[in-house]
């Protein structure tokens, strides 16, 4: 298995590490049961996103993708960004191995639940569609809203 | 920095071929390459070399006879045949097996194609100290067992199995035993007829010697059912054309490892206990994935949990330091579930997803200890501070 | 003489590793000697020694894509997995399964063992030409046909079989078709896309790489249950850690193997011929195992009848002169019926004891064919002198 | 498989080769079929071996055990000769390849069938009981007498 140049640059000099402190959408997604879980905050400006940052507990992959999705997504409209599909994700890596595509879910994912919370906090319709958020088992010292990122 | 360093830390994945190993083995590829069956003279020099291998291997294992020694393809096709061949040929019609449940895949998977052919399999868990206990696997005994395969040294958490024990006590309930010796082979003592073993497992590269060859021990009398036919050879144990300079470097192999075994498992144990110790001191929310005694743990593995981490991206940041370590994070496999060894002995997954293997070898130095302490903290703690919930999980509990 | 003459005349046997072959293995054993499987860069490196090797092996026989190319421990390995790992998955309850009589034991064995798995096994004969004819296939086809295994080149007599005819034809009636192509990769053209066979099976050692290697061609989409199980090495087929030198070894020696096939195939082909010419000229009662023409025989096997002599006494006579050729004797190998593949033939038993197999190869000259054609004579002549039916049984025949 | 030094030696230089041509007794044993034959000729006198020489077709152990039960059985009386057995025969030749053991078998079954076939021929009770003789399907071209050893 390997991880192209570009996966490897975004691994070892991820984009846009960090939590925006007074965020306008926030996306938790991933468990870690699984291994991997990534946090996307936004800030939104005219339904654009103006500024992106994750933090990610993961793989390789899992790091890269985060990386490269909010460089992909800085200054996309909330409708191009939701659209951004794995495939793509994987395409602007250079590809990643096929073990590790799911991996490229975790990043488009977390972009998606991002813009949902944004929407569904100004009362308005989600448009991304179904997609699975956090598991809410995964921390035994917190308490159970906590990471509920709907309130977060 | 002009050349960058590489340290290698994963002993227990695979080793360089010694260069006197190499040096045995060199004169079979191009010179003495003849056909080990081979009537003529080439042909019985290559069979003079095969036999005196085999005599040396099976002295260095306290094996009665040299028959007893199969050599194979790998450690893998050595614990196939091992599970189905016994099988086979004791019991083809099905009957009761006993694996642990952190045997390596090589045992685990034939054991679950056991279960297909219509055996019924036990997979018997170790406690939580890594260790499985005699009790357990006297509870799970039953009239009807044929044969339980228990190995050694586990490859992932470094414990060592009470084979001799273990053995006997098949033994009393009409069970054949046999173990998986890859990881201690020359490490530790490993005496067949100490140990009382039916049959055992070997793997060449695991100890200096060359990949692609293995070995099989069956003892004299041992049912047994080739899985691999053909022209017969290996006693018709096992078929094709012998690897002869392989199998001449992997005896060679066994020799170096028996000539200093004693002093370099103090050595290396010694290694393990000050890089572990260092670690749990230095990083927060860091323990030994078993806090049995050092006696029941192999002197070269040293096996970490890091909280908080994801296991491949703390291998592939110390890669970028030029050190070579392993973990059992499912991401490292392609697999969802993190290591089945770490499951077994009750560690969460969350907390197998951080595990580091750090085994330790030959080349091993205190100086590759000390960079790989000096490097580590670093890369965990840059890693935590990426984490979206590692003060969430772990920031409170452990200060 | 001061250095006795040693000449070798068994390539089909076994072949020294050639020089480039073990330049190109070097690299592997004790600097880039990583796991394959490993995720650090010194595994990376191995990974990539290894895909690349797969690359250049799967372009070496046209096969379309590198995941087609299993590598395996040995030639007989891949037999058996191409037979059992096909059957098992394609229609794991039973079936029909056609193989020839005159196949390597490698395939041969597992055939065997299909049968008494339930599976019903027809033993296609050659004819005396020593071919196995399409038509003869044809009638032996049934619908419930899965696998047909027929060899391309013959190991002791030779001859090549219309694997492309035979495939078709298969495929004609649903069976999927393996060939086991040992003796002729590398020596004549072998492209599986050409042949349109649905697996092949190879060894290292037989084309001047290491022994310990082999590999199995298996068609994308060709149904298979792995045959060694563990880790989940080789996209799953095959499991254990890869020999990565060997590996690169094999692909290596099957691009040198490529570099020169159609001049070394004719440079052999007309050693084969004056060797095979003058010693029936030289010897009476002494003929060719088969009387087929030229073109459907491999270049470098010349397969010679001897009557009236046992094939391992001419034999230890020829290595007392330097001279490694084989035989297919029962003696030679310890069993009492001689070799199979000249009974297929029709050859009698009292004939097929005083057979002879001189094979040649890279490293055979004219010099060592004008060897051979001086000391056989007497050699043959001693013997039967000293044999007490000689001239009861042949005497008068020939003459 | 090895041949012992000894065994080489006496396939090398295999002694007593050659046919006593007014031969006592004649043994001949083994079958071409099977890759094997032996023709023992003994020259008798006061019941002891005076005389002895061998042909064989066979490999190289059926030649070695040939020719060294030719000299153990050298001057033996005919009582001893045929008591030779085969473990007498491997342990002179300083031991046979297990396979190959079969093949003493010819050697000492080729001295008794010589032994008997010259005391039946002089009207006296044969000594060595039965062994497997030459089979008389082997010789496409000689009549069916030609090889029948009791009346050669
Ligand atoms: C305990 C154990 N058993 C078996 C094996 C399999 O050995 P190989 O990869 O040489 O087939 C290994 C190593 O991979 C091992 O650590
Ligand atoms: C035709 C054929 N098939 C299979 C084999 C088996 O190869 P190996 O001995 O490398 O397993 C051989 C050689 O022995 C062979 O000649």
């Amino acid at each position: 298995m390997l991880y192209s140049d570009k996966v490897m640059d975004h691994f070892n000099h991820p984009r846009n590490v960090g939590v925006i402190d007074d965020a306008d959408g926030i996306g938790e997604v991933g468990n870690p049961v699984c291994g991997d879980i990534m946090k996307i905050t936004l800030k939104i400006d005219d339904d654009k996103i103006e500024d992106i940052k994750f933090q990610t507990l993961g793989c390789g992959a899992a790091i890269a993708t985060s990386s490269i999705v909010t460089e992909m997504a800085r200054g996309m409209s909330l409708k191009d960004a939701v659209a951004i599909t794995k495939k793509q994700v994987a395409e602007e890596l250079d590809g990643l191995p096929p073990a590790k595509m799911h991996c490229s879910v975790l990043a488009t994912d977390g972009l998606k639940v991002a813009v949902d919370d944004y929407l569904v906090k100004h009362g308005r319709e989600p448009i991304a569609g179904e997609v699975k958020s956090a598991d809410p088992n995964f921390d035994p010292h917190a308490d159970e809203d906590d990471h509920d990122h709907d309130e977060a | 920095m002009d050349t960058p360093r590489r340290i290698y830390f994963d002993y227990a994945a695979t080793t360089p071929v010694d260069q006197r190993v190499m040096d045995a083995m060199m004169p079979y590829f191009m010179e003495d390459y003849g056909n080990a069956n081979s009537l003529y003279a080439l042909g019985r020099d290559a069979y003079r070399a095969l036999e005196d291998a085999r005599e040396r291997f099976a002295k260095g294992i306290g094996a009665t006879h040299p028959s007893e020694i199969t050599f194979t393809g790998c450690g893998t096709e050595s614990d196939n045949a091992a599970l189905l061949g016994i099988t086979a040929r004791k019991s083809p019609k099905g009957g009761h097996v006993i694996v642990s449940k952190f045997e390596h895949h090589a045992v685990l998977e034939p054991a679950h194609l056991l279960e297909k052919r219509g055996y019924e399999v036990t997979y018997l868990g170790p406690r939580e100290d890594g260790i499985i206990h005699v009790e357990d696997m006297v509870v799970a005994l039953r009239d009807d067992t044929v044969l339980v395969s228990i190995m050694h040294g586990n490859n992932e958490i470094g414990t060592i199995q009470p084979i001799k024990e273990l053995a006997a006590a098949a033994h009393e309930r009409g069970a054949l035993f046999h173990t998986d010796g890859a990881q201690t082979l020359g490490k530790i003592p490993f005496d067949v007829a100490e140990l009382g073993v039916d049959a055992a497992s070997f793997s060449g590269h695991k100890i200096y010697g060359p990949k692609g060859v293995g070995a099989l021990y069956l003892k004299r009398g041992t049912p047994f059912e080739p899985q691999i036919l053909g022209g017969g050879q290996e006693s018709k144990k096992r078929s094709g054309t012998q690897n002869v300079p392989g199998i001449v470097g992997f005896a060679k192999a066994l020799e170096l490892m028996l000539e200093d075994q004693a002093e370099e498992s103090l050595r290396l144990a010694a290694l393990r206990e000050k890089l572990t110790n260092a670690v749990i001191e230095r990083l927060e929310n860091t323990e030994q994935s078993t806090t049995v005694d050092p006696a029941h743990r192999m002197p070269n593995i040293a096996s970490l949990l890091i909280k908080g981490v994801e296991g491949e991206a703390m291998l592939l940041q110390l890669d970028n330091l030029g050190i070579a370590v392993s973990t059992g994070s499912a991401c490292s496999s392609g697999s969802l579930e993190p290591s089945h060894v770490l499951l077994s002995i009750g560690c969460p997954p969350e907390i197998a997803h951080g595990s580091l293997r750090v085994s330790m070898g030959r080349f091993t130095t205190e100086a590759d200890v000390d960079y790989f302490l000096e490097v580590l903290p670093p890369i965990v703690e840059r890693l935590r501070s990426m984490s979206p919930v590692y003060d969430r999980m772990f920031g409170s509990s452990a200060r």
